[in-house]
């Protein structure tokens, strides 16, 4: 393959896929501290685009600032949406949790469809969206190579979220409690951790995450009130790919499914593009269901609880 | 220590406890012992606030827990250790009870001492510190539990069922451990079906059936009464 | 809903006002709204006013059961609608079953009129009618401009795969052949996709000279947007449905200008119109900027509007009554020259056994083209307000 | 059946499993008789839970085999396994939740009864057998400790058994709750079922098994009668600690 | 709380209740005689035994499939072709359809053999996308996105009609088939080892229960009735396309209503088509124009409601609640 375009492809691949990412940490880390599988999630991020939208339409400021702005707005957000929807559904079934998200997620569609029209609304950028020219590199027989400085923002800020994030749960005493939580809630709650607390903050961080990925999206896309449902499947793919609640994971498998996209688009045609993944998504479900990044042992140690 | 009076504990409509009454002083051993079902988890986890539908009194140092929740049960000094070890099975021995210290989480250096003391104690857990919980053979994981209760440097702990499934030499080993923990001034509400063993290290101890107490006294004198012989002890 | 009294001429609407599709189908309900506003204002049709009794049909199950529901419940006996050719296909049926009049303003899927139905009119062009004038315009008009003749014109065909790209982009293809055009690549995308990079340095790859796009909005400005980015430079005709739609400029600004969009011309072109019809046409331009903050009528609220105006002004005091087989054959009686109905088009609809009965053989579509932030009408010629300028 | 006696109608030679780097079961070879009960014990993590889990199917066990009856089944599924007459109990109980204590156990009789109807039946039978009978409406996860056990027992026994593994099924009871179960245990033994039992409780373990084997870290170190088992220098200082030899006197 | 007892009652007079029931749902559509309520009640049969369908995997063998579109659209797309390409009648078409899908139903349960609870369902999700991209793309054989139409020639024979009166009561006789074989899945062995899967897999194997070959035989049986409602709806809507038979929102309404019904009994998916498809319908006749999205947002307001008051579904508490309901 011509090195220019393989280069080009590899680049657009890879900032698809930081897109990606950014856009399903927040998904992993509900799906792995409280086992929800949230299909508003896609609505979050949808209405985070809105709010950026209409901070940059009335007060002209730069989107990338009125993201960081709204991180409270969205914070709240989260909150109320935990102690209206997600708090009482706890200790139901996985089903009745599962379709009160999707009732959440045709709520909020709709809401927003009455409030704000079904119009598509952009934002047009000059600096984030006309392309650095990279090149050309003679010795890699590269001609040129075009990167988007608002891809490229993206890009940046999942990988220093991911990071930050793994390192937060790993290193910081927050992060034990909250993978604890997670592990076994009734011995945290005996431990003396308000698990309620956890949860509240796991959920509202989780929106935050999205509504930060919505914001930072707004030079590329538009935002109409059923974009969220154009993200949301690829979100499922990516948190199941890396493993549910492993943010690296979810920062891999986003660069994964990214590059298979745009390759796969280029040969085997942009209309069978999310056959591929999706089956690549099913097989991988199929040989390893932790997840390509789950851990090991996790696997393991679900089997001795399985069986004894 | 701990005064419970009039305690009443329902799971759905079905009543478990009924009109349950004990004491505490600081510092005693005492047990709690009945059949199957008699009611002796139920009556651990509603002191230690897990269960919703309670009614009555639970007073600890003249704090009324009833009602409150299960971190602020913690908070006034009282852990409880599950019957079934439940240790997050996912993180280290060492995390386990980092997070056990969680109500004094505000002191490191307090934490790192406890954490040595608990070593101390509990020399295999230094061993296995940096090993996945879930991996831990089941006494060494009972063993945990015990510890990361503990890092929270409870006044009372209470205990259910330890030395369930644990082979003849760890159930030795873990009733030292509690009396050792005894001695170090810690008060000790213990529901063991080994009522044998139970019985004989105690100070006090209550006989709970159907929901009801029956019957008290002092654990030995327990250990020779008649009907706890026939009914408990299969003599 | 029903916007209005008893004795009155009560119309169905059927179109998506809720669901992914609401975006259409609402604008094209604003332009079917102002329609009935405006005759009615003007004293209604044979002295009786029109009440509006609308339909939400999200999907094509949904546009069969409202369909239902107004011919059962309301007693309607004609039928304006439906915005999206899926839905317009099972509503159709359930209409033509019940020998309801259907007045089909904006699907231009063939299918819609391929099927013999006998109720069915369309008073919009079919996606062929618009194809084939994208394409032509290519050949005729863009050629010679960029110094080439046709047969070495390089076209590229991009189309989203649902109902609208797929007919649209067989209406290319058909007519590229035909006419012995060097189409160097065709790609079919799925318009919910959010990455077009891969099809983007396909396009690249093939350098074409144009590019035609049968494109919805946000797949449209995707496009553009990767395009830009990637830095894909050629001449794209998308169509009204895509790149000619206000928010399409709303995303681009000046970066729009050039961008051409074939379907529904964009602007009443009012030379050839007699007085009343100019008045009515400034009239609705009017209302709609009233509503609308002042923004331009937007294609598909034309198409609503022009479906409405003929059922009020042409069929309906011919036929002097809602019963279908009275509507149904002033509407085939009619023979209104171009440029004399709405929208400059004519009114004309083929005659049952003829090809494509019911469609109106006298709609055209044009080619529009963002100048200075307006969408200008360039072609056909004896239309169009404006000059097509080569984009830089 | 002269000849059959003596056969052993479980024979397992040379088992392995491995975790990840971890044997834990290293070679182990042992035989079960028809009419016997056997016991098996070991310290926490010795691997004898592991050993149930190869022996009915759960885990395929590395080298060797284990021949039940003749036929090879160290590569069956559990349910094939079962249906050849060993079934097997859990140590931690699995009822089936939502269904009532007669459903769980029908489930397992629906393994040799024709008809909905004579599983019925049968498990009536079995729970009127193991004391159950009056809770038979009673929702799976309402049972206590000692009647879940209780149904573990129900379940296995309504698929009819020959060999019949019990992986401590007394832990959680108390002494008097011990001594009921004993005796069920026995009455199943006289009903000529063979029996493996996974003990804690030695008392249980000495009364009820005709033959002890003792596993440490997935290897036999001693195999006999109780006796003898309680004697065993190694088996003392692996498993039943120097305070039971004094204990013991 | 469930009910903490499980107690087969013994109440024979009860025995009559269904069969008034079955009888007043024959009756019914004579009486209405007005074709949007009969719409209406088509509507309910459809989606009635569809959900059927879906809960026999998905409520009794505890697998949650979401993307059982997939069947249904494979069922309406079989015998469309069949009828439009070889003029076969979709009645044979319905049953080849069937088997089409419950051969697909197969190859899916042995591939995902593995997965249980969350996995299943995101697995079955992107089946089910699979199944739609297909649809659109393989557009020599299905017409892609612009669907396919049918011909409108009533004949009994080729299941086409004028009126709506014959699609009511097919419509009925699956939602009662449906019901029965639900019925008769809970009262048999089949029956029997589904719940044991569904509730402890393993528990299960170590009674002899072969839950392999269990959860393939349902899944077999609910893709094959999916199936068949796909060829109903082709035959009463009369035009197809990957949108309207394919799309995930078909596979999540599906799974809702019987969620909302209750999961898991044999009259829950019934009970939740029937409240929630003229919900929706009432909504969108009463408020769909008013302001766009209103009826939306009421509908999602209820099921979030229902979900949240009555996460075991609206049929068990009803049983909860009327005693009289309580044990057929
Ligand atoms: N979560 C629950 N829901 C409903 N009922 C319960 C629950 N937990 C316990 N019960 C019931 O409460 C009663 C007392 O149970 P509890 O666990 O307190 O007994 P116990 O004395 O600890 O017995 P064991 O020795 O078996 O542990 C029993 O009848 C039991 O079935
Ligand atoms: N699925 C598994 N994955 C990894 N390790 C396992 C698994 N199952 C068992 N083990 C390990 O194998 C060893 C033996 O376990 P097993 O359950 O057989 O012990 P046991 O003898 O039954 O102990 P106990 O008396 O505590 O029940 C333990 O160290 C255990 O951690
Ligand atoms: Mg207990
Ligand atoms: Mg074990």
């Amino acid at each position: 393959m011509d090195p220019t375009l393989f280069t080009q492809l590899l680049i657009s691949g890879i900032l698809l896929g930081g897109i990606y990412a950014l856009a399903s940490i927040g998904l992993t880390l509900i799906f792995g501290v409280m086992k929800i599988v949230n299909f508003a999630h896609g609505e979050f991020f949808m209405v985070a685009m809105y709010l950026t939208y209409w901070v940059v339409h009335y007060f002209h400021i730069d989107p990338y600032l009125a993201t960081l702005i709204l991180v409270p707005v969205v914070f709240l957000i989260g909150i109320v949406t935990y102690y209206l929807f997600i708090r009482p559904t706890l200790s139901s079934s996985v089903l009745a949790q599962i379709f009160i998200t999707v009732g959440l997620s045709t709520i909020i569609q709709n809401v927003v469809l009455l409030f704000w029209s079904a119009d598509f609304r952009s934002i047009s950028l000059g600096y984030a969206t006309d392309s650095l020219v990279l090149g050309p590199f003679p010795a890699l027989h590269i001609e040129e190579a075009m990167v988007s400085p608002a891809r490229l923002i993206a890009f940046g800020l999942a990988i220093l979220l991911s990071l930050a994030f793994y390192l937060f749960l790993k290193l910081s005493y927050t992060g034990k409690i909250i993978r604890a939580t997670s592990q076994d809630r009734s011995a945290a709650l005996l431990m003396g951790i308000n698990t309620d607390r956890i949860y509240r903050l796991t959920f509202a961080i989780g929106i935050v995450l999205v509504g930060l990925a919505g914001g930072l999206v707004l030079p590329v896309y538009s935002v109409h009130p059923f974009v969220g449902f154009d993200f949301v499947l690829i979100m499922f793919v990516v948190v199941v790919l890396g493993g549910m609640g492993s943010v690296v994971g979810a920062m891999v498998s986003g660069l994964i499914i990214g590059v298979v996209e745009v390759f796969s688009s280029y040969w085997i045609g942009q209309e069978n593009k999310q056959v591929i993944y999706f089956l690549v998504f099913i097989a991988i479900l199929v040989v390893r269901p932790s997840g390509l990044f789950g851990l090991k042992e996790e696997e393991e140690l679900e089997h001795i609880e399985t069986i004894d | 220590m701990l005064k419970v009076s009039g305690l009443n504990v329902s799971y759905g409509d079905v009543q478990v406890l009924f009109d349950v009454s004990l004491e505490i002083r600081v510092g005693e051993f005492i047990s709690i012992v009945g059949a199957n079902a008699a009611g002796k988890s139920t009556l651990l986890r509603a002191i230690s606030g897990l269960l919703k539908k309670t009614s009555g009194s639970i007073e600890f140092q003249g704090k009324q827990l009833v009602g409150r929740p299960p971190y602020a049960v913690v908070e006034a000094g009282i852990v409880h250790i599950p019957e079934g070890r439940h240790v997050f099975p996912l993180l280290s021995v060492r995390e386990n009870l980092e997070v056990g210290a969680y109500t004094r989480r505000k002191s490191r250096k307090d934490l790192r001492r406890s954490l040595e003391e608990l070593y101390g104690l509990f020399p295999q857990l230094y061993h296995h510190r940096d090993q996945l919980a879930g991996s831990l053979s089941g006494g060494e994981q009972q063993m945990l539990a015990i510890a990361r209760g503990l890092m929270s440097r409870p006044t009372l702990l209470t205990v259910d069922e330890p030395s369930l499934g644990l082979a003849p030499m760890l159930v030795e080993k873990t009733f030292q451990i509690l009396e050792h923990i005894n001695k170090e001034n810690v008060t000790v509400l213990l529901s063991e079906q080994n009522v044998f063993n139970a019985l004989s290290m105690s100070d006090r101890a209550y006989v709970i059936e159907n929901g009801r107490i029956v019957l008290t006294g002092a654990g030995k004198e327990l250990l020779t009464d008649e009907h706890l012989k026939k009914a408990y002890l299969g003599m | 809903q029903v916007y209005g009294q008893e004795n009155m001429w009560r119309v169905g609407t059927i179109l998506p006002l809720t669901g992914p599709l609401a975006k259409n189908g609402i604008k094209n309900f604003d332009g079917v709204k102002i329609a009935t506003d405006m005759v009615n204002d003007q004293g209604g049709v044979l002295g009786k006013k029109v009440a509006l009794v609308s339909a939400d049909a999200p999907d094509p199950q949904a546009a069969a059961s409202e369909a239902n529901r107004l011919i059962t419940n309301e007693k309607i006996t004609a039928i304006i609608g439906t915005q999206a050719s899926t839905l317009s296909m099972a509503a159709t049926v359930v209409a033509e079953k019940a020998k309801v009049f259907y007045l089909e303003n904006e699907g231009i899927s063939g299918g819609i009129t391929s099927r013999g139905f006998k109720y069915t009119f369309r008073t919009t062009f079919d996606s062929d009618m618009m194809a084939y004038q994208m394409i032509d315009f290519a050949a005729d008009v863009i050629a010679p401009k960029i110094k080439k003749d046709a047969g070495s014109l390089r076209l590229a065909i991009v189309q989203e795969d649902g109902g609208f790209g797929t007919s649209t982009g067989k209406g290319l293809t058909d007519r590229a052949k035909a006419r012995n055009l060097n189409v160097v690549a065709t790609e079919v995308y799925s318009a919910k996709t959010v990455d077009l990079s891969g099809l983007v340095m396909k396009l690249k790859r093939a350098k074409p000279d144009i590019v035609l796009a049968a494109q919805y909005i946000n797949d449209s400005i995707l496009f553009h947007r990767q395009a830009k980015e990637l830095k894909l430079n050629t001449i794209v005709i998308g169509t009204t449905a895509g790149q000619g739609n206000p928010d399409f400029v709303q995303a681009f600004g000046k970066d729009a200008d050039g961008v051409m969009a074939g379907g529904i011309p964009s602007e009443i072109s009012v030379q050839r119109l007699t007085a009343q019809q100019k008045k009515d046409a400034d009239e609705f331009v009017r209302r709609y900027k009233a509503s609308h903050n002042g923004e331009y009528p937007n294609p598909t609220s034309f198409v609503g509007f022009a479906g409405a105006w003929i059922l009020y002004k042409f069929i309906l005091p011919k036929a002097g009554s809602l019963d279908p087989d009275k509507l149904r054959e002033a509407a085939l009686g009619l023979d209104i020259p171009r440029g004399k109905g709405v929208l400059n088009w004519g009114v004309k609809f083929a005659k049952p056994g003829e090809k494509n009965a019911g469609q109106n053989v006298y709609a055209s579509a044009g080619l529009n083209q963002w100048q200075n932030g307006e969408l200008k009408l360039i072609f056909p010629k004896e239309v169009a307000s404006a000059e097509f300028k080569l984009p830089r | 059946m002269t000849n059959g006696e003596k056969r052993p109608m479980l024979e397992a030679d040379g088992i392995s499993k491995w975790f990840g780097g971890n044997a834990v079961l290293n070679d182990l070879s042992f035989a079960i008789r028809p009419g016997e009960v056997v016991g098996l014990i070991g310290p926490n993590g010795a691997g004898k839970t592991t050993v149930f889990n190869v022996i009915s199917g759960f885990y395929r066990t590395r080298t060797g085999s284990i021949k039940f009856d003749g036929t090879d089944i160290s590569r069956l599924s559990p349910e094939a396994i079962c249906r050849l007459g060993l079934c097997r109990t859990f140590q931690i109980t699995r009822p089936f939740s939502n269904i009532s204590v007669t459903k769980n156990v029908m489930i397992g009789a629906l393994n040799r009864e024709g008809s909905v109807r004579k599983a019925e039946k049968k498990a009536e039978e079995v729970l009127e057998f193991v004391r159950l009978y009056d809770r038979r409406n009673l929702l799976g996860r309402n049972l206590t400790i000692a009647d879940r056990k209780r149904l573990e027992i129900a379940r296995g026994l309504a698929t009819s058994p020959k060999l019949f593994l019990l992986d401590e099924v007394m832990a959680g009871l108390n002494p008097a709750e011990v001594q009921e179960m004993i005796k069920l245990v026995r009455q199943i033994a006289e009903r000529g079922i063979a029996l493996f039992v996974i003990e804690h409780i030695m008392a249980v373990i000495m009364g009820l098994s005709h033959r002890i084997i003792v596993l440490n870290h997935g290897e036999k170190i001693a195999e006999g009668e109780p006796a003898q088992i309680a004697s065993d220098k190694e088996v003392i200082k692996a498993y039943l600690g120097e305070e039971y030899l004094i204990a013991q006197g | 709380m469930k009910p903490l007892i499980d107690r087969p009652g013994s109440r024979p007079w009860l025995k009559v209740v269904p069969w008034i029931v079955v009888l007043a749902l024959c009756v019914l559509p004579l009486i209405i005689r007005n074709d949007f309520y009969l719409d209406a009640l088509i509507l309910i049969f459809l989606w009635g035994a569809y959900a059927g369908a879906w809960n026999i995997l998905a409520g009794y063998a505890g697998m949650m499939s979401l993307g059982h579109s997939a069947f249904f659209g494979i069922g309406a797309y079989t015998s469309t072709l069949l009828l439009l390409r070889f003029g076969l009648s979709p009645w044979i078409g319905m049953l080849a359809g069937g088997l089409f899908a419950s051969t697909i139903g197969l190859i899916l349960g042995v591939i995902c053999f593995r997965l249980r609870s969350h996995y299943f369902a995101l697995a079955t999700l992107a089946f089910g996308e699979v199944g739609y991209i297909c649809a659109v793309n393989f557009r020599s054989l299905t017409g892609g996105s612009e669907g396919l139409a049918l011909p409108i020639r009533p004949d009994a024979l080729l299941f086409s009609f004028a009126g709506k009166l014959p699609y009511v009561y097919i419509g009925l006789f699956l939602f009662l088939a449906v019901i029965a074989i639900s019925y008769a899945i809970e009262h048999s062995r089949l029956g029997y080892y589904l719940t044991a899967f569904r509730e402890n897999e393993n528990a299960a194997r170590a009674l002899g229960v072969r839950t392999g070959r269990v959860r393939l035989i349902a899944m077999v049986l609910s893709s094959f009735i999916s199936a068949v409602m796909g060829t109903f709806y082709a035959q009463y809507v009369v035009f197809i396309d990957p949108s309207s038979v394919m799309r995930i929102q078909i596979s999540v309404q599906v799974a809702l209503f019987a969620i909302v019904g209750g999961i898991g009994t044999t009259l829950g998916p019934a009970i939740g088509a029937m409240i929630f498809v003229p919900i929706a319908m009432l909504l969108r006749a009463e408020m769909g124009t008013s302001l766009p999205g209103l009826h939306m947002i009421i509908y999602g307001v209820i099921l979030v409601l229902v979900l949240l008051y009555m996460p075991q579904g609206i049929g068990p508490k009803l049983k909860e609640k009327i005693p009289f309901l309580r044990s057929p």
